[in-house]
């Protein structure tokens, strides 16, 4: 007898409210972006708050929006962010992997300052009392702007005030390019193969020359000397195609002012003082 | 790392998504009765039951469920479960009972069961949903007892207390650190832990 | 390379005050609170705050791994404050466990000195208190012997003035204004905290609104509630400022800048909320002492307090509609 | 008479005694001077002459047809010898007529006085102003003749002289005061007539007690001009300061003094304009201070616009070895410069050179929330708050905070215990703000 | 009368029902990010609680336990609880957008709140009478909207805090909340019904 009671009362409930909803939902229906309903069907539906969001269709709604990232839910996990992608139609395309590098090598040692600068300890800020304190109107300040800018940590300052780079971290996102005001970070394929000018500066060679000791002058010598014409000039900046560079390191004998190094040493005098100022 | 697809989606719970440490769901009885080993391991063994009925339950009727109505379908079949395993709490192991006192009924609103039958169980065949439901139980289970192995040990002093196995650890003249026993000291633990697998993480480099 | 000129943003001249020699100062404003401790209870207060200061320092250094353990001095400052919290004879390792978690879990976690939510000091003393109570807020207390250095206090015993009524009675006004009663190191003398804080006030360190509505709303409540069994209502009120921490709590905890809000308006109910809810404690709580409570309390209303309370800008015109 | 106090402000130490008791001396005629063609807010002037032009003293070599703008003179005679970017005090390199001297320093022949100045017309006036290419001289630069033409509608009956010179280490108003006292008080006049406003108001810091002495014995007898004393705190000579303080008005927020009938303007300002009505002699000399611990003889300069700042170091002994900073204008609200190679401006009040023991390179830390800052602004604003929201680009926040409210003057950064750079981060998300105005 | 006051203040200061009796973890660290956020749900929950509270206390007395079937009570709490809630949102959604934006959008994560099952099941168990179950509904869950706001303001200051990277979010919220229910601590023994 109880138990009749029971399945009577638990489907009456059950038929209650479920006859009720059906009505609400039918007299109450609001029309939606399909893609919400999909979005919330590959969600856990957990409602659980863990995306800051009240609940799996306002995170729906703010993926729809482009207000909320797509992997933001956590118990989902993996699974749920690739099927948001999906749903989303954003697939990252498969493109050469690049990595940020930095086209400046004058640290506190080579690049002669004109003042000091004291005050909020970011570039673009800075660079509004007279240019910025550094001679070379193109060079790196040193103040960690791309540093700040990473989200995976693949830059750190180094010991003179140049950013490094650390290429197994570093995704290509390039938002350290953007955030540079000077320019002087851009993506370059990944790998350690090839010459590059590690300057950027547009100056006149008397001009860099009174600024910094390894500043590109625009002296063509690197040009002359490329067997591979793998280097051209944008205006008084000599610039190497790695496509054609074939690592022969003419270019590096010829240049009087170190600005060209081979990539796989460029990062490594910096390691080198990095570990000697922490010794 | 491990290849048997069972084994991922046990250890999947244990480490990766542990319920507790990496997903921070479930809060509200691993803060409330972590005050013994005791009382954590009684929840956790009482959510493994429950979580891997209502997975295999969910996974099997999972073509039978109508969309519309498959949270409220969830609830009923974690609420059965629930109210089975509060009898079969209340029959044993009484005393136990009562130190959970109403979390034992609110497991039903646990964020993980609901959770892991959605994005797990609703989708996935029924010896796969087994295994997930054990693994993240298990993970539970481990959360709630190193939370309540912490807080037992500065909190009373001893390990195990209230079972046949009780130890007192430090001697007769020990003062306990009470606040690891009130609500404050969970709250403070539970982050700290948090922080503490954190730094575990990033340091294996898991994520 | 030192002929290069400096470029800043304007102003070119910056106050000689710095975040140390604020700290310093509201160090030195603990000196005669320290001094009638030492006086009162002899080396026991030299040995409890000696131990708070030192772990303190440490803890923090260590977490900061830094070499110079005075840093900016905050640390010190902190196990000191925690020090005048205690009893005399509490034991040392209650201390050291108090300044530690006052440092990690009170600062630190929270990024270091300007970052945290609550008072350290206090969170390490509300600690104590949950984990130990009756070795903190117990009936029986060691009674002050002035001019003892080497006495042993805990031989004798006494209530502090606020654990009941009766013992209460026993006790006159100016002996608690002078201090010559039962209680935490730096709590017992009126006398001496207020001469810190009109010191502190002097130098600027403190705001008068936090000081100000904590002790006067704790002076009308005690008057109106506190059912004048000294005298009458009014010393009644009086006697509720006086006795216990409301004084240590209202110039020296309370007014902790990181904790307390920056707005005046912000400040006055800051104030006025201390002194509420310490009378509340007092009066209806299961603790004989709520100074503690309360400025946790109101620690944790303070970002609610500072963004509600932003003052009229200068010129500001009202919107007419 | 008692002086109105405003809320905040902070008391420096003001160093005046350098220079304050040191007579205006006037620089001898430089080799050359380099004249910015814009030396105020508001539309740069384009060149009148070409290289290779003589030009007599007094002559506009530059002009804007914008009305928010003035023309710049020459200021020796002598030849144009360049016309290109030159060094700026505002920190960027702006376009710049070089004069050679010819060592003659004649006067234009065009230059001729206003006659019969009582019968003069209001607009006749305003055109010898504008004329003389006459600007705000405390700093700010904004032309006078554009402050001297309220929109219509709005009626001033209040001319205030601000002789406050609340910047510390400056004394080139004061001394213009005692010096040159019944030219303060034509300006002041010519002003009120050219305005129609009946009130006239000297406002002078209480530190200068000959100041005030003097001005009131020129103004002694004439019934609408008053003497106010201030007490000495700055920035009481901030423009609504000031005016809170001497006409007890408040300036609403995003308002003008004009919007409560106020006009307000240098000394300086004030003694350019009676000498250009008087003489009918172009803005082309200022008298500057040079001062600060780093400087050999520290001085009260009357300098040609236009002269090198290094040649009036050179006259004032150099720079000692410990400076460390070069600050043009007052060191409250001046500008750095990075070098002495720089012109002198119609602007330019004053220039300090700190020493290293001034401009320690301190550190900055953690706000500890100690409200001082809260305390200082005589805004009534919340610095801490606005750097933070700055600080984490949370604009939105700030405005609601009331950034663009902010009126730079540094007392927050100036007592802020951990060093935080708060004028700077409120700077930014001024202009941020103000900036995103516009585009709304 | 005097219970009820009670029961209001018990459940709001003394025995709060997140930072003392562990109600609710999961929204309140969840949504406490932002003032606004906590401000709506706070509300939400309010209005939730209460209804729930009722109906669940009618579904006792007037079914349930004249059918003697109270083992049937989680399952036809639970039920009825997501089913009001479902309704309410329902409801809110085309009536009234502005009330929905404020309150409906969070009423979804409320069913998996393990407070209103709470409060529901505590109300029962204690022996309330209806009006005493209302108002202990209403008490918690101001107690938990109080909460909820209190930590959002501390929240918004964390986030210009430097924190220390492994502390942040969750770990530094959970510190917090201990330090704040240790600062409740205080008002224990205050009263008693």
């Amino acid at each position: 007898m109880q138990i009749l009671f029971a399945v009577i009362a638990l489907g009456g409930v059950g038929a209650f409210f479920g006859l009720l909803l059906g009505l609400a939902a039918r007299f109450f229906a609001v029309p939606t972006d399909s893609r919400i309903e999909a979005i919330r069907e590959a969600l856990p539906g957990a409602n659980c708050g863990a995306c800051a969001y009240a609940g799996c269709n306002q995170y729906a709604e703010a993926i729809i929006e482009e207000r909320a990232p797509l992997n933001g839910c956590i118990p989902g996990g993996a699974m749920t962010a690739e099927a948001i992608a999906a749903i989303m139609g954003e697939e990252v395309d498969a493109v050469e992997p690049v990595v940020a590098a930095v086209f400046c090598r004058g640290d506190q040692r080579h690049a002669r300052d004109l003042f000091t600068y004291h005050g909020i300890l970011d570039c673009d800020y800075a660079q509004q009392f007279h240019g910025g304190f550094k001679a070379c109107p193109d060079g790196c300040l040193g103040l960690g702007n791309c540093v700040r800018a990473c989200p995976f940590e693949a830059i750190s300052m180094g010991p003179r005030g140049l950013p490094l780079v650390d290429q197994s971290a570093c995704t290509g996102c390039g938002l350290c390019a953007e955030a540079c005001p000077r320019d002087i970070i851009r993506l370059v394929p990944q790998g350690d193969q090839g010459h590059l000018v590690w300057c950027s500066s547009q100056q006149r060679g008397k001009t860099v020359t009174r600024s910094c000791e390894v500043g590109c002058t625009g002296c063509r010598a690197c040009v002359r000397a490329c067997p591979q014409e793998a280097i051209s000039m944008e205006g008084y900046l000599a610039v190497i195609d790695l496509q054609k560079c074939d690592d022969c390191g003419l270019c590096v004998e010829k240049c009087r002012f170190g600005s060209i190094l081979p990539r796989r040493e460029s990062a490594a005098p910096a390691a080198a003082e990095s570990e000697a100022a922490s010794a | 790392m491990i290849d048997n697809v069972y084994l991922s989606d046990i250890s999947r719970g244990i480490l990766k998504e542990n319920p507790i440490f990496r997903l921070v769901l479930g809060m509200c009885p691993t803060l409330a009765i972590t005050v013994l080993v005791k009382n954590g391991l009684g929840m956790g063994l009482a959510v493994i039951a429950v979580l891997t009925c209502s997975n295999v339950v969910v996974s099997s009727l999972r073509r039978y469920i109508p969309e519309q109505v498959r949270i409220p379908c969830y609830i009923v079949i974690i609420a059965t479960f629930v109210t089975i395993i509060e009898m079969v709490l209340q029959a044993f192991v009484p005393a136990l009972y009562d130190a959970l006192g109403v979390f034992v009924p609110l497991i039903v609103v646990n964020c993980i069961i609901l959770g892991r039958a959605e994005a797990f169980a609703g989708k996935q065949p029924v010896l796969r949903s087994l295994f997930d439901g054990i693994g993240s139980g298990l993970g539970f289970t481990l959360g709630l007892l190193v939370l309540s192995l912490v807080r037992e040990v500065f909190g009373n002093g001893t390990l195990l207390a209230e079972t046949k196995m009780a130890v007192q650890l430090f001697g007769a003249n020990f003062e306990p650190m009470r606040i690891f026993a009130q609500p404050a000291g969970a709250f403070i633990v539970l982050g700290l832990l948090l922080a503490l697998t954190n730094i575990v993480f990033k340091r294996l480099q898991i994520d | 390379m030192n002929d290069r000129l400096v470029i800043s943003s304007s102003p070119h001249i910056r106050t000689v005050q710095s975040v140390r020699s604020v700290m310093v100062d509201v160090l030195v404003a603990l000196g005669p609170v320290v001094a009638v401790a030492v006086l009162l209870f002899g080396y026991r207060a030299v040995v409890t705050m000696g131990v708070a200061i030192f772990f303190a320092m440490l803890a923090e250094s260590l977490w900061l791994r830094r070499l110079n353990i005075f840093g900016d001095g905050s640390a010190a400052l902190t196990g000191l404050l925690l020090a005048m919290t205690l009893p005399p004879d509490v034991p040392w390792w209650i201390t050291a466990v108090g300044a530690v978690t006052a440092i990690i879990i009170g600062k630190q976690v929270y990024g270091g000195i300007g970052n945290n939510i609550f008072n350290p000091a206090l969170v390490g003393r509300a600690v104590l208190v949950v984990s130990w109570g009756s070795r903190l807020v117990g009936p029986i207390w060691p009674q002050p012997k002035p001019f003892h250095f080497l006495a042993d206090i805990s031989a004798v015993t006494a209530a502090t003035p606020l654990a009941g009524e009766a013992e209460a009675l026993g006790t006159t006004l100016s002996q608690i204004f002078i201090g010559n009663v039962a209680g935490c190191l730096g709590e017992t003398s009126a006398l001496a905290l207020l001469l810190g804080g009109f010191w502190l006030l002097y130098k600027g360190h403190i705001d008068w609104r936090i000081p100000g509505g904590f002790i006067v709303t704790v002076f009308l409540m005690g008057t109106a509630f506190g059912g004048g069994f000294y005298n009458n209502s009014l010393t009644t009120g009086l006697f509720h400022v006086l006795a216990g921490g409301v004084l240590l709590g209202a110039i020296f905890m309370a007014t902790d800048m990181v904790t307390s809000p920056v707005t005046p308006w912000g400040k006055l109910i800051f104030g006025v909320g201390c002194g509420l809810i310490t009378m509340l404690i007092r009066l209806f709580g299961a603790y004989p002492e709520g100074v503690t409570f309360a400025i946790l309390t109101m620690n944790a209303l303070t970002p609610l307090l500072d963004k509600f309370t932003i003052p009229k800008k200068f010129g500001e015109v009202k919107q007419v509609a | 008479m008692a002086t109105a106090m405003f809320k905040g402000g902070v008391h420096p130490e003001y160093r005046k005694e350098l220079t304050a008791s040191l007579a205006i001396t006037a620089l001898p005629i430089p080799e050359k001077v380099i004249i910015p063609l814009q030396q105020h807010i508001g539309a740069p002037c384009e060149p009148l002459v070409e290289v290779d032009d003589s030009v007599k003293k007094g002559r506009a070599i530059g002009q804007s047809e914008s009305f928010v703008s003035a023309p710049v003179h020459a200021g020796i005679s002598g030849r144009v010898t360049a016309i290109g970017p030159y060094n700026h005090p505002l920190g960027h390199k702006v376009e710049a007529i070089t004069i050679e001297s010819d060592g003659l320093d004649e006067w234009d022949g065009q230059i001729r006085p206003l006659e019969n100045l009582e019968e003069r017309s209001p607009e006749e006036l305003l055109g010898a102003i504008r004329e003389a290419g006459i600007v705000g001289m405390g700093g700010a630069t904004f032309p006078a003749h554009v402050k001297l033409s309220p929109p219509e509608g709005k009626a001033i009956d209040t001319v205030i002289i601000n002789g406050a010179e609340c910047e510390p280490y400056l004394t080139a108003d004061h001394r213009l005061m005692l010096e040159e006292p019944e030219n303060v008080v034509l300006g002041l006049e010519i002003m009120m007539k050219v305005l129609g406003a009946g009130k006239g108001i000297i406002a002078i810091e209480d530190n200068k007690p000959d100041a005030i002495r003097v001005m009131q014995q020129v103004v002694g007898g004439k019934p609408d001009l008053s003497v106010v004393p201030l007490k000495t705190k700055y920035p009481q000579g901030a423009e609504k300061m000031l005016i809170q303080v001497t006409a007890r008005r408040q300036v609403p927020s995003g308002g003008l003094p004009l919007d409560v009938g106020v006009v307000n303007h240098n000394t300086g300002t004030a003694a350019a304009i009676a000498e250009a009505v008087l003489t009918g002699r172009p803005l082309i000399e200022r008298v500057v201070t040079v001062t600060g611990e780093g400087i050999r003889r520290p001085a009260n300069l009357k300098v040609r616009v236009g002269t090198l700042v290094s040649e009036l170091l050179e006259f004032c002994g150099g720079l000692k070895e410990e400076t460390r900073k070069l600050v043009m204008g007052g060191p409250m609200m001046g500008l750095a410069q990075p070098t002495s190679d720089l012109p002198v401006i119609k602007g330019t009040s004053g220039i300090v050179a700190l020493t290293a023991a001034e401009v320690e390179l301190y550190e900055s830390g953690t706000c500890i929330r100690c409200a001082r800052c809260v305390d200082s602004c005589p805004m009534n604003l919340v610095p801490t708050f606005i750097a933070q929201a700055a600080e984490h680009g949370q604009f939105d926040r700030a405005e609601k905070l009331h950034a663009a409210d902010c009126i730079e003057c540094g007392c927050c950064a100036y007592v802020c215990p951990a060093r935080i750079p708060l004028t700077q981060w409120i700077r930014i998300a001024k202009a941020e703000v103000l900036a995103r105005r516009k585009t709304k | 009368m005097e219970k009820l006051i009670s029961i209001l203040f018990i459940y709001i200061l003394v025995d709060n029902f997140v930072l003392q009796r562990f109600f609710g973890i999961c929204p309140f660290l969840g949504v406490s990010r932002k003032m606004e956020t906590a401000m709506g749900m706070g509300m939400a929950v309010v209005f939730v609680i209460t209804l729930s509270t009722l109906v669940t206390w009618l579904v006792h007395y007037y079914i349930l336990v004249p059918l003697g079937l109270e083992f049937l009570q989680l399952v036809t709490f639970i039920l009825v609880i997501a089913g009001l809630v479902q309704l309410v949102e329902t409801f809110l959604r085309k009536t009234s957008p502005t009330l929905y934006q404020g309150l409906g959008i969070y009423l979804p994560l409320i069913t998996t709140n393990c407070a209103v099952l709470a409060v529901a099941l505590l109300a029962v168990r204690q022996d309330f009478s209806l009006l005493e179950s209302v108002v202990f509904g209403i008490a918690a869950s101001l107690g938990f909207w109080m909460a909820l706001v209190i930590m959002s303001g501390i929240r918004e200051r964390l986030d210009l805090a430097k924190v220390p990277a492994s502390l942040q979010g969750t770990a530094i919220t959970l510190i917090t909340a201990g330090i704040l229910s240790l600062a409740f601590m205080g008002f224990r023994g205050m009263l008693s019904f």
